[in-house]
């Protein structure tokens, strides 16, 4: 059977556990499932925030979590992957995006999920802004993200 | 020989130029994103303000990642914004 | 607050969305939540099975989950861990174990669930047999699996 | 002087013994977890057969992983089983 994908960008909530129960219904090649959910917390370097707004670049966003996708898939033997990002305004306590990864085999599971989180947070076009008491400030992308989507470049790429 | 784009931006990059887009006639000469930078920072005090540290900006042409080296010509729409922050 | 910590041995099927809700509930530190499910597969090296025996040291196996849980507390910062691994006669498409993490950033809830489940694999006192036409066989251990438990011990423990 | 211990088996060392635990006097001399499957073996074929390939049996005492080289001095209860494959 061939890998079950989805990538959805929305406004909407979603249900991670409807989406991971997805990947292995209805077949038994599936031995593993990882699923990350990202959650909007209440602070944002120790000031509270009131919420975040999530702004994306449409058409690329979901173009560039795609490419993220059919990646995992060709680096690991997948049998399901589901990308979901929000945008919009998002308050603490709600879930932002997630990743599930559908495998025979856990290690497969866990780096393809691995591996799309570091990608999501530095490749894909979404900018996060956090309400806070002191106005409204974007949040910088941080040095730590770049280093751990760097584990997964290839020698030959490099250079590029 | 000019040309025209659709340029687009996100987050602060939008902010401080105060539109999310424009259709733009780009003058024969600017032949790369990097130069493109170079050119718009010259249309007007908000263009300065948005690229006056163009490494922190990134770019998409027709919406795939681009170094600042890549060459512009045959683009239709090119993007500008801060490095990403999702996930 | 303190992490919210769970472990459960038991015969019963379980519901992981509800187990990784209950780890976000109530708080807003928590930004990431990471799940692992490990279900049945129909087939162990190609063999169609019928399903998996999984017997268990009673006593032993929570203790022992206990005190990998209490270790992953220390290493990363969590908010919350849940293990929950089943017993008995578990069939094709059933869902053997689970592991969920959360924490205030992503990094530490990848590595705490990815630590707990090699950890699992190696020292938790469960076997593993599966029903086959052949007659019923015990499943080997694998030798990837001791590897990817070797990459967490520290280097003063190595020569344990 | 000798002392009681309950032993338990697991898995295949269990089918192989044919019981999953047992009461049993072991010998004074018998000090290490090693010895004691070593003295094991000598109870009958069917122990024997649970321990001809020691190096692939893992043990517990009281309910902690053990080396072979462990004292059972004041164990209460050692168990021995095949390498673990849950998860």
């Amino acid at each position: 059977m061939s890998p079950t994908i989805a990538v959805k960008v929305q406004r909407e909530p979603f249900d991670v556990s409807a989406e991971a129960a997805a990947l292995s219904r209805g077949r038994t090649d599936v031995g593993a499932v990882v699923t990350f959910t990202g959650i909007c917390r209440g602070d944002e370097n120790g000031e509270a925030i009131a919420a975040l707004n999530l702004e994306h670049y449409p058409g690329m966003a979901e173009t560039e979590i795609e490419s993220h996708v059919a990646e995992a898939a060709r680096r690991w033997p997948l049998t399901g992957a589901v990308v979901i990002h929000r945008f919009g305004r998002i308050v603490p306590g709600e879930d932002i995006m997630m990743v599930a990864t559908a495998s025979s085999h856990r290690a497969a599971a866990f780096a393809a999920a691995d591996f799309l989180m570091d990608y999501l947070k530095t490749r894909a076009p979404f900018w996060k802004q956090v309400e806070k008491a002191s106005g409204p400030t974007w949040v910088e992308a941080k040095a730590e993200d770049d280093s751990a989507a760097a584990r997964w470049v290839k020698p030959h790429q490099a250079a590029e | 020989m000019s040309m025209m784009l659709k340029l687009r931006y996100f987050a602060w990059v939008r902010e401080r130029i105060g539109k999310p887009e424009e259709d733009v006639e780009i003058p024969a000469g600017v032949a790369t994103v990097a130069e493109l930078m170079t050119w718009l920072s010259g249309r007007g005090e908000e263009y300065a303000h948005a690229f006056d540290n163009p490494k922190v900006i990134r770019a998409a042409i027709d919406r795939s990642h681009v170094k600042p080296q890549a060459p512009i010509a045959g683009a239709r729409e090119i993007a500008f914004f801060p490095p990403m922050t999702g996930g």
